[in-house]
């Protein structure tokens, strides 16, 4: 009976609203978290920094917030993408106009802006619903990459539009530019997630948080105990604009280092962090975490178990590596349609249960 | 056992581009396959070949930038990123891990500025070389650079750091001879670029250059054969002229133009050995018959001016026991003379190369290739074709300071 | 168990339902519908009526919930392999609890869609949609809205009417009499009793409105907690003690009123 | 007990038990074609239980659906508290205390049971986006104390069993009764309730009406109530409508109405005891 | 002024090869509820399949063509063995993922078995300008979109008619609305999907054979389906003839936009535009100009 709440009391409202009721559930992420800040950043190198933390974590982050917005407030958004480049250039911009911009304000500052510009976009959504809307966010992707490609001031006028991250320090680390430290890097992104996660639990709980869900789950019902649509919804698309920006800014700076926008945040970008919402868990936390993980860790694990592995030809290890992702997530949404998160509940509750059948 | 030399090639077999990845990724590895079979790799040391896909996306380009740089015991010797993305990722890493950027004829062309970008390296030309080249071809043929002045030339171009590269140059060229530039670009994938060509249509240019990629080439082609436009005045980049851009458009494309900087075909000495001692012995990467096709000829010549690079680091070092930065050195140093490229198997292949420390991309002379739909196959129709220098030059030395200045990089001395 | 001459026309035995793997909601329920009865199932929320008819016409499936245990027989033939559409054709079909009208489908297409499976031409389609019409002349003022925008009522009957466009022998009706006006639910019943005795269509009714559910039926469950607690001919059931109180509300001294009924007041639980 | 619980002053309120709370004057409403309300007048006075009977699509739920906004009538007049009633968004019912269960169960499938009543105290809630990034200090206690009400709530209805299930899973009847306690937890004047004992049998009919007197005796709120079950109609209500085809057919105290022809005709039928 | 004129027609022509790849959509959302992700792949597919057995075989286009139609109805068979039957009543985004990972499938299959090489496809449909538009009028006109033309123009009219009256179109409608009810009343989800992926297989290939013939057939060929979204939502998903007007009116629009607007902003417009166009036309009719009214009830 390794996973019991037998015995766990709420004494009060207050431990009962605690963010990890369950006693376990709460050791686990410490330890979890623990892990992940001590430890780790002695191990990694930079293979598993470039290419594995860091699209994890900045993935994750998009992935979080675009879940707020999908998985809480129920509105489909496919302009991730597109938001992402707003925070990429406007931390280029900020860091070519203000050099002695500290580096963690620099990507606070670009979340806020992308929210400025989630708002704009998330107007629509008073009126257009469901897929619709979806299709229609297209038009803010489309847009927005056009903008920046077009534009000269957004890339200060280099030859091709191209942008790269100048040097930025905090603490006298390095954390943008090819000179920056992998486990730096590592860290920085690690304790933006962390953070933040932590700040969408406490949000999504709240007031707040049951308004988005309900505007989810029943629009009209929850107008008409007093939930203010457009209010509810603009919030929605603005805290997970803020995100997603925070996300793209990351991505561009800490990560990539150099982008061209109409590669980095193509429209592919923008599905890919759908997927790993839905794959992970609409309305979950956690399931962002997993979602990305999985799309992020996925490919690379294939690939290298099949070309490094079973010495395949790198290309013909691609095709398969598709198929199988494409096999994948249909197993797992056959298995658990409401994705990786409720999986992971679901064995807790068979553990919970355990070792009696029901 | 003897060192062994790590040569990882960036591939993208799969994806939108690959049409044109992949015979590129086959020349590049038959030329190694070569080498390893027939004279046990450059100079004893056996070549480690590593493919990695990318399928021509930034961070998988990463991924395997990152997974193969440190492999075997020379560690990775040079990149070929083969994607203009890929390359700007790569132009900041590849300082801090002294392993040099081979990115032959596209990427950065300000790379060519060996004093801010020591590790990059883009001869035989850059996209500025080709496009005056292209003007100045045009200008053969209108009967003289002046009898531009009135004219007008449309670029069409996949809306993309590729394709805007060339945009600035021809401007200062229009300046200078006096043709008016009309700037038509393509969004990615570009399967539908009617009113591109309706545009083409109400401008009635003079000439159309274009700077496409993927199915945008072959899309283009033929819309130009739609309407009518002369084929012999509409000139491909060197990336949208291979045999896969238009072949799709059948005998419509009859006639297209497009620059190059080698020839087309495998009527080669160097082609016949491979076909004989790579493809007989059943090692050869591709299809037999699609040796000698202008990728894979692209490829080809890559990977012969990568190894005369290891080589002559080799020469410097004094041993086979190299790293990045001696082939990095061994750039700087390359010199494939026309008897060198003979005695390789490819005379009358492709320009003399030359560098230094300073320059970078060299001698950027470009020539102008046809499509005989008939033969279904490319015809050199002008060689020795030389970019205006005076227009280029400043462009250059002007982008690296401002890249110099943006990433505080102080360009070194170069004696 | 039932003692009913007729032979049975289904009989599910000792059936087990688990949602999600995890939720197991039927125990144990057996019961049988003799051919041409009307069998009454009744029981508090959440009782598992829903469940065990959506069991029988194999509507589990799309709740992700599934039969583990037991067998479940329809006209001599083992059903649970079945496709709900499989059961159709051979005459079994259900009236789902909430109406679960097609609201983009104008009423009358709604009931056109009942008639999906049926083979027997055109005009006895026809004739039948009159039939329905003439049941429920209220659908025919209706006949062209939408479905989605017509009053609870409407759907209720519009939901009833599709079932009966198919020409079953076996309708499982759950709760036919929510939302509907009282008199309506006399008909509905009426309908019911007309149906049984000239078509001889046989009935299982999970009804929450016991009084008017034991009058027609002809034998009654009750289930509680997934489990049958309680069954016997509808007669039986209607005098015994426990039934009447919980119920019928027909206490010693006639019905008692709402007014009077105490918060405190003992719930009846015939396993504790 | 949960005196609490008493509907907070409403800017226009002090309006006495008896006097009307809502009039309703010479509404109509159609779609397209459809006449749903014709004409129809009546008065909600504070402190009662007014019922709203009549035949299938008489025009019960949208009678209810103009009550708080969520229809616009094309002609007539809605007064409360004594304020003509401009044009206003359903929010804006809400938060001058109209409350309302629906016919189809309209519950957020996705959320818990809590969740769910928690809703029905947003409008109470004031704390800012920050405190609430934060979940704590001012935040943390706003939600502790509003978590205190919805609790008493929830023993009121007696549902402490399922605070915690998704309120998808719940069968029938006791989505019912959760949405009746997120009407509670809005703290309504005025309480509409849509056939709130559809679909139950009669011990739980027994204790929702139980539940609905107490609501009314103890916090004096004044409900609207439709309901085809003549018994509860009969007991627990002080007036009640009859609306038939959109037409207004009978108002008045139950038993004149059971009594009235037109009434027996066009609604039950057989005369109902 | 021919120029406008020119510039309007081939905006319709566009427009309508848009429609072409619309219409899988519409099929598919109309008769299931399901926003199919795969259509652009399907695309690709079939025609990838088609070409390849040709390549391979040697057989006269109409063969091919057949044998192609055989292939499209048994994925369809898989995809509802292995997939749908599995996802009855989940909501629809769920759905869509679903056919994401179907999309992702589909990739690498085609792939790994036709290779990823530019095949050319060349069924002798008439390709270039219309000679005699093009000299009695100086207008030009694709042969080839307006074969396009025609056969779209058959085939909304074909399946405008079979959704509308047959007893089989109800059914897919009611199962789009309410899938477990839908069952309840006998109508067999099963086959009703395998009809419907099969007949929108069938749009995908010639979807497929009309794009392929113009740039030959390769991976980019799936991203027409990014072409078909605007198109998709102005008209309304559930409605057939909405995915030809839509489809006309993006063309146009955008050909226009591009060509009289672009060059002052510097062109490359015609994406967004086509986005902001339906944009603009959803903010008056949420439902597009023809889709199925959303229900707002309580
Ligand atoms: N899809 C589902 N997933 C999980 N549990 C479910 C599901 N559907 C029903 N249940 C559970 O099964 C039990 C029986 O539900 P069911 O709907 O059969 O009761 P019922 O007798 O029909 O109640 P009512 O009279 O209110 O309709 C309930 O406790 C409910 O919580
Ligand atoms: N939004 C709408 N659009 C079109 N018709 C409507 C709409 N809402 C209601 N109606 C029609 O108005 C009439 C009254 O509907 P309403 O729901 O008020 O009936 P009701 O009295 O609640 O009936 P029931 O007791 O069955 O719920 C019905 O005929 C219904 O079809
Ligand atoms: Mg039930
Ligand atoms: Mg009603």
């Amino acid at each position: 009976m390794l996973y019991r709440e037998a015995g766990q009391f709420k004494t009060t409202y207050a431990a009962d609203q605690a963010i990890f009721p369950i006693a376990q559930d709460k050791w686990v992420v410490i330890a979890f978290a623990a892990i992940a800040f001590i430890a780790v950043p002695f191990l990694v190198n930079d293979y598993w920094t470039n290419a594995v933390f860091l699209p994890l974590l900045i993935y994750g982050l998009a992935a979080l917030g675009l879940n707020i917005l999908v998985g809480y407030c129920g509105q489909i958004s496919l302009g991730t993408g597109g938001f992402m480049a707003v925070g990429a250039f406007a931390s280029y911009k900020l860091m070519t106009s203000f050099p002695e911009l500290n580096i963690v304000f620099v990507v606070l500052l670009s979340g806020g802006i992308t929210a400025l510009v989630g708002v704009m976009f998330g107007l629509p959504s008073l009126r257009i619903k469901g897929f619709y809307l979806a299709v229609a966010t297209l038009a803010a992707q489309f847009f927005l990459i056009w903008l920046f490609n077009k534009v000269g001031w957004f890339y200060n006028y280099s030859a091709t539009g191209q942008i790269s991250a100048p040097d930025r320090a905090i603490f006298g680390l390095t954390v943008t530019g090819p000179t920056a430290l992998p486990w730096v890097k590592y860290l920085f992104c690690l304790g933006f997630l962390a953070f933040f996660a932590l700040v969408a639990k406490n949000v999504v709980r709240g007031r707040i948080g049951r308004n988005w869900m309900a505007i989810r789950d029943m629009d009209i019902a929850a107008e008409l105990i007093g939930v203010r649509p457009l209010q509810t919804k603009l919030s929605a698309f603005a805290f997970s604009s803020f995100y997603v920006g925070m996300a793209g800014s990351l991505l561009f700076a800490v990560y990539l280092g150099a982008v061209e926008v109409t590669e980095a945040f193509s429209i592919n970008v923008s599905f890919l962090v759908l997927f790993m919402v839905i794959i992970g868990g609409l309305g979950s936390i956690l399931g962002s975490f997993l979602g990305a993980t999985f799309l992020v860790l996925m490919p690379i694990m294939l690939k290298n178990a099949m070309v490094d592995g079973m010495g395949l030809l790198p290309v013909f290890a691609k095709h398969v590596e598709i198929m199988l992702m494409g096999l994948l997530i249909i197993f797992f949404l056959i298995v658990e349609p409401h994705g990786l998160a409720r999986l992971w509940q679901i064995t807790k509750e068979k553990l919970r249960l355990w070792p009696f059948p029901y | 056992s003897a060192y062994e030399l790590t040569v990882p090639s960036l591939v993208y077999r799969t994806g939108p581009y690959a049409p044109s990845g992949i015979p590129f990724a086959n020349g590049y590895a038959d030329y190694f396959t070569l080498l390893n079979e027939r004279d046990g790799g450059i100079n004893g040391a056996h070549v480690n070949l590593i493919e990695c896909e990318t399928a021509y996306n930034t961070q998988q380009g990463v991924e395997c930038y990152e997974n193969t740089k440190g492999q075997g015991e020379s560690g990775a010797l040079v990149y070929q990123p083969l994607s203009t993305g890929i390359s700007y990722q790569l132009i900041p890493k590849a300082a801090v891990d002294e392993i040099p950027i081979f990115t032959m004829g596209y990427g950065r062309t300000s790379a060519a500025d060996g004093k801010v970008f020591p590790w990059i390296f883009n001869p035989p030309g850059t996209y500025w070389d080709v496009a005056s080249g292209m003007v100045n071809y045009a200008g053969a043929i209108e009967g003289g650079l002046d009898k531009l002045s009135g004219k007008t030339i449309a670029l069409v171009y996949h809306n993309s750091a590729y394709g805007k590269e060339p945009i600035r140059t021809l401007e200062e060229l229009g300046k200078k001879h006096g043709f008016k530039l009309e700037l038509l670009p393509v969004d990615h994938p570009g399967q539908e670029q009617k009113a591109t060509w309706l545009q083409v249509r109400r401008l009635r240019p003079d000439w159309v250059f274009m700077w496409g990629w993927g199915v945008m080439n072959q899309v283009a082609i033929k819309e130009a054969a739609s309407i009518r436009f002369p084929m012999d005045r509409f000139i491909g980049v060197w990336w949208s002229g291979s045999e896969q851009d238009v072949l799709p458009a059948g005998a419509d494309a009859n006639g297209y133009l497009s620059a190059g900087f080698h020839a087309p075909g495998a009527d080669f000495p160097l082609h016949q050995e491979i076909l004989s001692k790579v493809y007989d012995a059943g090692k050869g990467a591709g299809d037999r018959d699609r040796v000698g096709e202008v990728l894979y000829n692209r490829g080809l010549i890559a990977a012969v001016w990568t190894v005369e690079a290891i080589r002559k680091a080799m020469e410097i070092k004094g041993s086979n026991e190299i790293r990045g930065k001696d082939v990095r050195d061994g750039l700087e140093a390359l010199d494939v003379s026309e008897e060198r490229l003979a005695e390789l198997g490819l005379p009358n292949f492709t320009y003399p190369v030359k560098l230094s420390c300073a320059t970078h991309s060299n001698p950027g002379t470009s020539l102008i290739q046809q499509w005989d739909a008939g033969a279904g196959q490319w015809k050199v129709i002008a060689t020795g074709i030389e970019p205006d220098r005076s227009i280029i030059d400043p462009l250059i030395a002007e982008d690296a300071a401002a890249y110099a200045k943006e990433n505080n990089i102080t360009p070194r001395e170069c004696n | 168990m039932s003692e009913t001459s007729a032979q049975p026309i289904l009989s599910v035995n000792n059936i087990e339902v688990i949602y999600d793997h995890v939720i197991l909601v039927l125990k144990g329920v057996s019961l049988t519908v003799p051919a041409g009865g009307i069998v009454a199932l009744l029981g508090a929320n959440g009782a598992g009526k829903t469940t065990t008819l959506k069991a029988v016409s194999n509507l589990l499936g799309a709740e992700r919930g599934e039969v583990t245990k037991g067998s479940i027989v329809f006209k001599e033939e083992q059903v649970e392999a079945l496709s709900p559409n499989d059961l159709v054709r051979r005459g079994c079909i259900q009236v789902m609890e909430g109406r679960h009208c097609f609201g983009h489908l104008t009423v009358e297409e709604n009931l056109m869609t009942g008639a999906y499976t049926r083979k027997d031409g055109a005009g006895a389609v026809k004739a039948d949609l009159e039939m329905v019409y003439d049941y429920f002349p209220r659908l025919r003022e209706r006949r062209s809205s939408l479905a989605g925008y017509t009053s609870g009522g409407e759907q209720q009957m519009c939901a009833i009417g599709r079932a009966l466009m198919s020409r079953p022998n076996m309708i499982l009706l759950d709760e036919p009499s929510m939302g509907l006006a009282p008199q309506l639910v006399e008909e509905i019943f009426e309908i019911v009793k007309v149906l049984n005795e000239k078509e001889g269509v046989s009935f299982l009714l999970a009804e929450q409105n016991t009084n008017v559910a034991l009058r027609y039926a002809t034998y009654g469950y009750i289930l509680e907690a997934g489990r049958i607690v309680l069954d016997g001919d509808a007669k039986a059931l209607r005098e015994n003690e426990d039934v009447k109180e919980f119920y019928l509300g027909v206490g010693g001294e006639g019905r008692k009123s709402f007014r009077e009924v105490k918060h405190y007041k003992r719930r009846k639980r015939w396993l504790a | 007990m949960n005196a609490h619980v008493q509907p907070q002053p409403v800017p226009g309120s002090g309006i006495a038990r008896g006097d009307v709370l809502l009039q309703v004057d010479n509404v109509s409403l159609s779609f397209g074609g459809v006449k749903a309300i014709t004409n129809i007048s009546f008065d909600i006075r504070k402190g009662e239980i007014r019922a709203i009977i009549g035949p299938n699509g008489a025009g019960k739920t949208s009678m209810l659906n103009v009550i708080n906004g969520f229809y616009h009538p094309q002609e007539g007049t809605i007064t409360w508290r004594g304020e003509k009633r401009r044009k206003m968004k359903p929010y804006e019912a809400a938060s001058q205390g109209i409350a309302r269960t629906f016919q189809n169960v309209a519950l957020f499938r996705g959320m818990t049971t809590l969740d769910n009543i928690m809703t029905g105290r947003g409008l109470k809630m004031k704390k800012s986006f920050f405190w609430q990034c934060l979940h704590w200090g001012p935040a943390l206690t706003e939600e502790i104390e509003h978590r205190r009400r919805v609790e008493e709530i929830i023993d009121f209805l007696e549902i402490q069993a399922i605070r915690k299930t998704p309120v998808g899973r719940l069968p029938y009847g006791l989505q019912k009764r959760v949405e009746l306690a997120r009407a509670l937890a809005m703290e309504p004047d005025l309480l509409l309730l849509d056939e709130p004992m559809a679909g139950m049998n009669l011990e739980e009919k027994e204790d929702m009406s139980r539940f609905i007197l107490d609501v009314n005796q103890q916090f004096g709120t004044t409900i609207a109530l439709i309901e085809h079950d003549m018994g509860v109609v009969m007991d627990l209500s002080d007036r009640v409508v009859v609306l038939d085809y959109g037409r207004k057919i009978a108002d008045g105290p139950p038993e004149e109405v059971q009594a009235n022809q037109d009434v027996i005709d066009a609604y039950l039928g057989v005369p109902h005891g | 002024m021919t120029f406008f004129i020119e510039t309007v027609l081939s905006g319709l022509m566009a427009g309508v090869m848009y429609s072409l790849v619309a219409l899988g959509f519409v099929l598919i959302f109309k008769a299931s509820g399901i926003f199919n992700f795969a259509q652009g792949v399907m695309c690709l597919f079939a025609a990838l399949t088609f070409v390849g057995i040709m390549e391979k075989t040697g057989v006269p286009w109409p063969v091919s063509f057949v044998l192609t139609v055989g292939v499209m109805v048994a994925l369809a068979w898989v995809i509802e063995r292995f997939v749908l039957s599995h996802l009855v009543n989940q909501e629809p985004i769920i759905l869509f993922m679903a056919t994401i990972g179907l999309a992702y499938f589909l990739e690498g299959f085609g792939d790994l078995l036709w290779g990823s090489d530019v095949k050319v496809l060349n069924i002798g449909l008439p390709s270039g300008a219309s000679d005699w538009m093009l000299d009695s009028f100086d207008i030009y006109v694709e042969k080839l979109e307006v074969v396009a033309a025609v056969t779209a123009a058959l085939l909304v009219t074909v399946l405008a008619v079979f959704f509308q009256k047959t007893r089989v179109g109800r059914a897919l409608r009611a199962v789009a609305d309410d899938h477990q009810a839908a069952l309840s009343v006998g109508i067999s989800l099963r086959s009703i999907w395998v009809i419907v992926w099969s007949v929108a297989g069938i749009v995908a290939l010639v979807a497929g054979i009309m794009w392929g013939s113009k740039s030959g057939v390769q991976f980019s060929l799936s991203l027409i389906a990014l072409k078909a979204l605007p198109v998709l939502i102005l008209g309304g998903f559930t409605s057939i003839p909405g995915a030809i007007v839509g489809g006309l009116i993006i063309g146009v629009g955008e050909k226009v936009a591009e060509i009289y607007v672009g060059p002052m902003v510097g062109g490359a417009i015609e994406n967004w535009f086509a986005y902001m166009l339906a944009l603009a036309f959803l903010l008056v009719r949420p439902q597009g100009l023809f889709g199925e009214r959303i229900i707002e009830r309580v």
